[in-house]
């Protein structure tokens, strides 16, 4: 009892790593289980897949950085890295897209910073982008939902071949929304116009829709988003201040020039909105720390989302903004501090008159 | 060869090389490395212009004031620069093509100016060419090195178009490793040439460390 | 209008100087340990680049043009930068001695920084006009100044970091510009839109 | 063919001028810094650096001659705000932190010869001639200059006492879990 | 009753059920007290007695030195069996000068100043002197000395005496009986104390979470229009005086202020209790009311402690232990100090012995920061203490300086909350030690910097002297100076 | 004395600007004329990859005219001649794609036939978009022999517009711009015919340089 090593308080909260990453995991069982359902057995053996090669690599960096293995698995961020980059991936995309993708994900995003909570980038962003920059044409493979069990469906044998052998039967493939309002436009098809053929927004909300593994159902993201919020895990800034700042300058443009600029609502059920906004934006790791912080990443992030979207070569942004926003982190955390007790934003102490709040 | 060209020419080539050691040239190190041949070509021209410069600069030492120091550098290289770039494009035109907008660059790369500075100006002709050659082969050195890494990870080929730069003669360098298609396009993209430069900087580390040599952990003026 | 505002994103965002032009890279991982530090050489050199590129301007189209000298551009562009570098230092020291402990010991690094030429020649290439070069000018070295100064902040938070010891300096610097040119590819593409 | 040199020429001309110029106007200035340095040394002048004072130290530093880590009684302190001062990274990892010490006279040994009285630069030590000496622990920095110069060796330098007035906890441990570099 | 919110904050497992329905006992008088010389922030005391001096109870056996210091005074009667050096009842175990007495078991009253009959005619003066006299230290915590605390009413305009009976660290409840039990005492000592403050307003804080004593307190106060009683929220740190001040009135400290600069003083209810006793009665500081508590004790208890009964009397009044307790901490699990020895005496400031065991810390091994936030948003001071620590960890303290590390309270409200168990409080007071020291230093260095100017003048002033006079003697010194010049 | 200094620094920096100028100005002479036969060369070159040489006895530089395009843009026209006869015509033509403007050649013979196109700068994404390029694919190829009418000029589309032409997988807008300035190309020969073949017409080979 004579060698005291550390200084107080000697108690603590429940809270742990652990228990944070199992918390959002939990938040994702939802729409997860829901779109592997949608997508079928070629999904459930991209996720597997893609979780598998992240937890591997994450384990092989770590045995090279001579770091406790099993201890650092256990605090499940490379799984939760790894789930959402399946996630942001097209459902029956190749086998090798998983693995890749992974590989940049830890290898690159997260290891070389010193690993868990030192890296700058989302690495799951990371690990989607640098394979949608170099295999556009597999990462922009799209498929209509095809029910587990459902007629049409691929079963299991030929989910082997989708996944294994890249035999994507062409029959299935489908535009997504985003992407298809984009060529239209670029051929001179007004939105307007364009927007009859997309699915509707009770489907596009159900999550009866093309899109990446993940992303579709904005109803159980959102369920899962609360979730969150409920268990204080996120705060409300940065999921209101993405979508509310995309919806507000779509909703404009979309005033201005319908023909051209699809609606705010159209943005919102459109692509990763959802799934970028409570779950994406929100790594921790990358985002600023103070509230206010996070108001400025998240209109940062919707604005850029648009932006993207409307004016740039891809037709989805959410990832692009995240790393964009990610860039800007550490500058916006250093600008908003918060206000220390009993001195000015400047840091100076208050003024003995100006006391009153 | 002496001791002291013996460290000129290791220092050049690999202990102080301009690319991974002190970083400098980082424009040309990036923009010209999308294939081995690129890198190559980029490299050579340096080379020559370093070279050339270094003797120009430490034959005319004595006669240059502190003052007009620099521009009077700067002259030297940028008329070395434009002379390449002229004796290229009549007589090497195919190179030409392929380097491009980068030749008048080497203007303001910052090796050639950063050698000058550090060595030409103040050591005699011969050691001081030696300087600038052998700088400038490390840089080839790097640069083909990043070149080669991009180009085989992200198009599958090796000194595709060597032929181009060096004559017929070459084109068995000129190797298809894999489906164009197959490549991780970012490779060769802006993103690509980071990395790759970024990993050769960490696998000289460990061949340094290997050798038991001491880390270098900053760039030439990273404390500014 | 439209056209100048495209003009000003694309040099800015799209065709960022240091990420997808690669030029100015030397001063990107050089000074760019400390967020002040980038914001003074971002400032120094846009005011360079600027000056720099309107009179280079002049000189390509009053001298080089006219008199077929077109192989002389690098030789009197390079020039002309050095003079600007250092007139700027003269013309900052006296007008402004706070501003010149701010930019001062940028200056000289100014000159050897490729940005500068490049975006010099760029505008020949791009046969611009007089306001168009200027603003194009202008916008590269805000997309200059821009990355710099994120770049910087990441580089703050990594000196924070444990980074491996293999990573640490230099290839971790080299590996977030990689992953930032990465986020800026996000923007390709827009000109044509 | 004259135009391209004469007009190089030219704009050589004007530019060489125009530096010369520049440089005489840049060249008056003198160096501000040595000054500034000199304030943050210890100004003990006790030569433990090298040099002859804490000036010359600081113009050594000034001209960037000397490493910032030689001034043994300023301690890590000084080194930090040198380094801050001349924009360098301080090397912390050759400097070994003894923390502050003062100096301590065994009074049976001292035979009150002086020397230490002379030597000491903060006039720290008490006494008189053949008189035994002590020592003022407030003003004494450490320098050991008298631990030198004592003839009987009745001098040591002891490490300032840890009291509970100037306790306080050291640097928590690096976390299990962290890295293994 | 309007509130004002306050930043932050954190909502710790209470625990308080474990001790709050115990009611004051008195410990049986131990063997031996061991009263140190400092048991309050300023200088020691000097000793009055010495070793074999019998002493009665109430008896000043050390006087204040200086400004800011306070007296001791025998807690019972007896012999002094020493003065001597043994560890103080702080982390470092380091020892302090203390007296040892031996108590006679009589309890044996000394002579004690007169009562003050009326306090509220008395000149103000007169009544901080006996809070002077009569060692009354704060008893919340800092243990500053209250008489000089009290100075401050000839200083400022004060408008509020402020009593903090938020208790707020989890554990505790030596305030909450006090207020249940001793209402009236704490009430006429508050009103002694803005007497002397010359505040004609008395408001008292009392968190929630004690309903019984803010019952029993308002209606102690019924009586007298200046004084009302607030609830405050259950909202750890409320019970630091800044953040009462601020939910309470709206007014914000500034930094490097004191809450006096804005006309309010805040004490603790215990401190008001013991003036009250110092006033009435004469009696100086001697016992205080100690919380034991934690799952370790086999009896938690509240304990009116004689000053200078060791730690290890109070445990085993209590039963002793049921359990290994991991730590055991002087004051609350939240800013409370580890004691390194349970032979540490409890002095004035020791509110709370907690005998804690490995579940009830919860400490466990450090992770990565992953930069979730919470720090930053339950810091009640404003502060963003992963950064801070951050820089810390890489020796930048000048950094962490500039972010404010002097400006935290050590609440620890941060080391609870954060999911990676970085020790942050402990990385936040090993810098401000730092600082100290360095800040320390420098003085120092300041001064040897002019003494060693004097000096030089001095010795310049010498050569000179001696100069002229060689001069003087005779112009034939010329060869001496060669043969000076030859053998140097 | 500083005056001096001034001065002397000038003179240095002229010193070197006159050598080294009078340098350079040496070599550009000794090179301006392989220089300017290398700029020939290569136009010609890529000339030759539209029409081929065996269709022309003249020089396609010399007898070059210049024009404004539907954009009012200035664009060279090259003609090819036999014994005369006008055997070819050679301008570049503009499409826009995904990666911005593409730059064309497109060689067609008097009848309006293509005679072969070829992609001179594009910034089209390597690996999906740079297919255009002859060295990358040889779907560029494919025109040769076409014309408006063969196939119908409702039918100058990329299948996914209901054309003929196929789209690269994965990329759309490239093949796209580039049917479509090739058709534009040809109705603009259609439209200009009489002042395309016109010899009267002054010639750009004087306004060649660098
Ligand atoms: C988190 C996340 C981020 C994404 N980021 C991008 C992106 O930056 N660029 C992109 O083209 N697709 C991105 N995608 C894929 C698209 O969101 C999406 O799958 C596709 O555009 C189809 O959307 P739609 O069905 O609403 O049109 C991302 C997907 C997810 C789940
Ligand atoms: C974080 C923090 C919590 C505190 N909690 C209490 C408390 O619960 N009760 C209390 O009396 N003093 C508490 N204090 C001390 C008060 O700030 C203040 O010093 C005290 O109330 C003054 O009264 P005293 O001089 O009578 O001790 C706390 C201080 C801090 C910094
Ligand atoms: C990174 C990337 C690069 C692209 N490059 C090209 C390109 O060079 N040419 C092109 O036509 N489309 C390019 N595209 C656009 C798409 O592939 C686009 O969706 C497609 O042209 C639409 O055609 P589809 O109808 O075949 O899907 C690119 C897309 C991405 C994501
Ligand atoms: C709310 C929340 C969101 C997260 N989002 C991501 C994410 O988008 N991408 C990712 O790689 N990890 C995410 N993580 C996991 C973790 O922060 C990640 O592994 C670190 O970025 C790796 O250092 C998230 C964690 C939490 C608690
Ligand atoms: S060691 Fe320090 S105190 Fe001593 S002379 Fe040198 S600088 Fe001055
Ligand atoms: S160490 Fe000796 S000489 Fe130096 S200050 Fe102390 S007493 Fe004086
Ligand atoms: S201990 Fe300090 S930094 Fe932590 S929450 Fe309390 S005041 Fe803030
Ligand atoms: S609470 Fe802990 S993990 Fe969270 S930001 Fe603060 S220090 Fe980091
Ligand atoms: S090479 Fe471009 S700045 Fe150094």
């Amino acid at each position: 009892m004579n060698s005291i090593k550390r200084s107080g308080p000697f108690t603590h909260s429940y809270n742990t790593v652990q228990k944070t990453m199992f918390t959002v995991l939990l938040a994702l069982m939802p729409a997860t289980l829901f779109n592997l359902y949608l997508f079928g057995w070629p999904a459930i053996l991209l996720f597997c897949i893609t979780i598998g090669a992240c937890v591997a690599v994450e384990a092989g960096c770590l045995s090279l950085a001579d770091r406790p293995v099993k201890q650092t698995l256990s605090d499940y961020s490379a799984l939760l890295t790894g789930w959402l980059l399946a996630m942001s991936l097209p459902p029956w995309a190749p086998w090798w897209v998983g693995v890749l993708a992974a590989v940049f994900a830890i290898a690159l995003a997260k290891h070389p910073f010193g690993g868990l909570g030192q890296n700058v980038f989302n690495p799951a962003m990371v690990g989607r982008t640098v394979l949608l920059v170099s295999f556009p044409v597999a990462m922009t493979a799209w498929v209509l939902p095809h029910p587990l069990f459902s007629a049409g469906a691929p079963g299991l044998v030929e989910a082997f071949a989708i996944t294994f052998g890249g035999n994507m039967p062409d029959t299935m493939s489908s535009a997504s929304a985003l992407g298809y309002v984009k060529t239209e436009l670029s051929r001179g098809i007004p939105v307007t116009q364009s927007m009859a053929q997309v699915p509707d927004l009770m489907d596009r909300m159900m999550g009866y829709r093309a899109g990446s593994l993940g992303e579709t159902s904005a109803i159980l993201i959102l369920l899962g988003g609360l979730f969150l919020m409920y268990k204080r895990i996120i705060s409300w800034h940065i999921p209101l201040s993405v979508m509310g700042s995309l919806f507000l300058i779509a909703s404009i443009f979309n005033l201005v020039d319908p023909a051209h600029y699809a609606s705010g609502l159209f943005h919102l059920f459109s692509g990763a909105t959802f799934l970028g906004a409570f779950f994406i934006a929100t790594d921790y790791v990358t985002s600023p720390v103070s509230k206010k912080g996070q108001l400025v990443f998240g209109v940062g992030c919707g604005l850029l989302i648009w932006l993207i979207r409307n004016f740039a070569g891809y037709p989805e942004g959410v990832a692009f903004a995240v790393l964009l926003m990610n860039g800007l982190s550490p500058i916006i955390d250093q600008y908003t501090r918060p206000r220390m007790f009993g001195r000015t934003s400047k840091g100076e102490p208050l003024p003995l008159s100006g006391g009153k709040l | 060869m002496t001791a002291e060209y013996k460290t000129i020419v290791r220092d050049g080539l690999w202990d102080n090389n301009g690319v991974l050691a002190m970083l400098l040239g980082m424009c040309p190190t990036m923009a010209m490395t999308n294939s081995a041949t690129n890198g190559l070509g980029m490299g050579l021209a340096t080379a020559v212009v370093m070279a050339a410069s270094s003797l120009l600069v430490s034959l005319f030492r004595s006669r240059i004031t502190q003052e007009v120091r620099i521009p009077v550098f700067i002259l030297i290289v940028a008329s070395m620069v434009t002379l390449v770039d002229l004796c290229m494009n009549a007589w090497m035109h195919e190179l030409y093509k392929v380097l491009g907008l980068f030749i008048p660059l080497i203007v303001s790369n910052c090796l050639p100016l950063a050698r000058l500075e550090a060595f030409a100006a103040k050591e005699p002709v011969l050691p001081s060419f030696m300087d600038g050659l052998f700088m400038g082969a490390g840089f080839t050195l790097a640069l083909t090195a990043i070149g080669a890494v991009r180009e085989i990870t992200g198009s599958g080929t090796l000194f595709s178009d060597a032929s181009l730069l060096l004559g017929p003669a070459f084109k068995f360098m000129e190797m298809q490793l894999m489906a164009s298609d197959k490549g991780v396009l970012m490779m060769i993209l802006p993103p690509g040439g980071f990395l790759v430069t970024g990993l050769l900087v960490v696998g000289k580390r460990m061949l340094d460390v290997r050798a038991g040599k001491a880390i270098q952990m900053g760039g030439a003026h990273s404390a500014a | 209008m439209k056209e100048y505002v495209l003009l000003m994103i694309s040099a800015a965002l799209v065709n960022n100087v240091i990420l997808a032009r690669f030029l100015g890279l030397c001063s990107f991982m050089g000074v760019t340990t400390r967020i002040d530090t980038a914001v003074g050489m971002g400032m120094a050199t846009t005011f360079v680049i600027t000056v720099s590129s309107m009179l280079d301007w002049g000189v390509e189209a009053f001298l080089l043009q006219p008199y077929s000298l077109g192989y002389l551009r690098t030789v009197t562009f390079i020039l002309i930068i050095a003079a600007a570098v250092q007139f700027t230092e003269l013309i900052v020291r006296k007008v402004s001695p706070p501003l010149f402990q701010m930019l001062g010991i940028y200056l000289p690094l100014i000159t050897t920084n490729c940005a500068v030429l490049g975006v010099a020649l760029l505008l020949v290439e791009g046969r611009m006009n007089f306001i168009g070069a200027t603003l194009f000018a202008f916008a590269s070295s805000i997309g200059y100044s821009l990355v710099m100064v994120m770049f910087a902040g990441l580089r703050e938070r990594l000196a924070l970091a444990e980074i491996p010891r293999m990573f640490a300096g230099p290839p971790i610097g080299f590996i977030v510009a990689s992953l930032l040119a990465l986020a800026f590819m996000g923007f390709s593409g827009m000109s044509a839109g | 063919m004259f135009v391209a040199i004469g007009s190089l020429t030219v704009m050589g001309v004007v530019l060489g001028g125009l530096l010369g110029a520049a440089a005489r106007f840049l060249a008056v200035e003198e160096n501000p810094l040595e000054e500034e340095l000199k304030e943050l040394l210890p100004g003990s002048q006790c030569g433990q650096c090298g040099f002859v004072g804490c000036s010359q130290y600081a113009a050594a530093l000034a001209k960037g001659e000397a490493d910032i880590t030689l001034c043994a009684p300023g301690g890590k302190a000084v080194i930090e705000v040198l380094a801050k001062k001349l924009g360098v990274k301080a090397d912390l990892s050759g400097h070994e932190e003894k923390g502050p010490e003062h100096a301590f006279i065994v009074e049976d040994l001292c035979i009150g010869c002086t020397r230490c009285i002379r030597e000491c630069s903060t006039d720290a030590i008490m006494g008189a001639n053949k008189l035994m000496h002590t020592i003022i622990v407030e003003a004494c920095h450490g320098c050991a200059k008298c631990e030198k110069v004592c003839p009987t060796d009745a001098i040591a330098m002891v490490p300032v006492k840890v009291t509970l007035a100037n306790w306080h906890w050291q640097k928590p441990e690096v976390e299990p879990v962290a890295h293994a570099h | 009753m309007k509130l004002y919110p306050i930043r932050g904050g954190i909502h710790p497992e209470y625990r308080k059920e474990l001790a709050s329905e115990k009611a004051i006992v008195v410990l049986p008088m131990p063997h031996s007290l061991y009263i140190p010389l400092q048991q309050h922030i300023g200088a020691p005391a000097e000793v009055l007695v010495k070793e074999g001096d019998r002493v009665k109870k109430g008896q000043m056996i050390a006087r204040s030195q200086g400004a800011v210091s306070a007296p001791q005074h025998a807690s019972t009667s007896g012999t002094i069996k020493a003065i001597t050096e043994v560890p103080a009842p702080h982390p470092s175990g380091l020892p302090q000068t203390t007296i040892i007495i031996e108590a006679d078991g009589l309890d044996e009253w000394g002579e004690l100043p007169p009562s003050i009959e009326d306090p509220f005619v008395t000149d103000p003066a007169e009544l901080r002197a006996r809070v002077a006299q009569s060692g009354i230290v704060g008893m919340g915590g800092a243990a500053f000395p209250a008489a000089v605390k009290l100075g401050l009413g000839a200083q400022k305009k004060l408008d509020t005496l402020l009593l903090n009976g938020a208790e707020c660290e989890p554990y505790l409840t030596c305030d909450d009986r006090l207020m249940r039990e001793y209402a009236d005492e704490i009430i006429d000592g508050a009103r002694i104390m803005a007497r002397a403050l010359g505040t004609p307003r008395i408001v008292i804080g009392i968190e929630e979470n004690k309903p019984q004593a803010a019952e029993i307190m308002t209606r102690a106060a019924a009586a007298f229009p200046m004084i009302e009683v607030f609830t405050v929220p259950v909202q750890y740190p409320m019970g630091s005086e800044r953040h009462l001040v601020q939910a309470i009135t709206g007014l914000e400290t500034p930094a490097r202020k004191l809450t006096a600069d804005l006309g309010i003083v805040v004490h603790n209810v215990a401190t008001t209790r013991a003036v009250h006793h110092a006033v009435r009665f004469g009696r100086p500081l001697l016992a205080r009311v100690v919380t034991v508590s934690g799952a370790a004790i086999r009896t938690p208890n509240n304990i009116l402690t004689p000053i200078g009964a060791r730690v290890t009397d109070l445990i085993d009044f209590c039963g002793g232990f049921v359990a290994r307790p991991e730590s055991i901490v002087n004051g609350g699990p939240m800013m409370g100090q580890p004691l390194s020895s349970l032979e540490a005496p409890v002095v004035k400031g020791t509110s709370g012995i907690l005998a804690l065991t490995a579940e009830e810390i919860n400490d466990k091994p450090t992770s990565p920061c992953i930069r979730c936030g919470t720090c930053v948003t339950i810091c009640p001071c404003g502060l963003s203490p992963l950064d801070m620590a951050a820089f810390i960890k890489k020796d930048k303290l000048d950094v962490s300086a500039k972010l404010g590390v002097m400006d935290c309270v050590s609440c620890g409200s941060c080391s609870w909350a954060c999911p990676s168990h970085i020790p942050l409080v402990h990385y936040f007071n090993y810098a401000k030690g730092v600082l100290r020291d360095l800040d320390a230093e420098t003085r120092k260095s300041d001064r040897i910097k002019s003494l060693a100017e004097v000096r030089t003048i001095r010795l310049e002033k010498a050569a000179e002297a001696k100069r002229a006079a060689l001069a003087a003697r005779k112009p034939a010194a010329q060869s001496a100076t060669a043969e000076e010049k030859v053998s140097a | 004395m500083k005056q001096q200094h001034m001065l002397s620094h000038g003179l240095i920096l002229g010193v070197f600007c006159l050598g080294f100028g009078a340098l350079l100005a040496v070599t550009d002479m000794l090179t301006a004329k392989d220089i300017s036969a290398r700029a020939l060369e290569d136009r010609l070159n890529s000339l030759s990859q539209v029409i081929p040489t065996t269709l022309h006895d003249n020089n396609l530089v010399k007898d070059a005219i210049v024009m404004k395009n539907e954009h009012g843009k200035e664009i060279t026209v090259y003609r090819a001649t036999k014994e005369g006869q006008i055997t070819g015509l050679a301008y570049e033509i503009f499409g826009s794609g995904y990666g911005g403007e593409i730059k064309l050649m497109l060689g067609i013979d008097a009848t309006g036939k293509i005679l072969g196109v070829r992609a001179l700068a594009h910034k089209e994404t390597p690996g999906l978009g740079d297919k255009i390029d002859a060295k990358k694919g040889d779907w560029i190829l494919r025109f040769s022999g076409l014309s408006l009418g063969n196939p119908p000029v409702e039918k100058w589309k990329v299948k996914k517009d209901g054309g003929q032409f196929d789209q690269f997988a994965g990329a759309t807008i490239t093949p796209r711009g580039v049917v479509g300035a090739i058709k534009k190309g040809l109705e603009f020969y259609a439209a200009n015919k009489e002042q395309m073949i016109d010899f009267g017409a002054p010639k750009a080979s004087a306004k060649e340089e660098h």
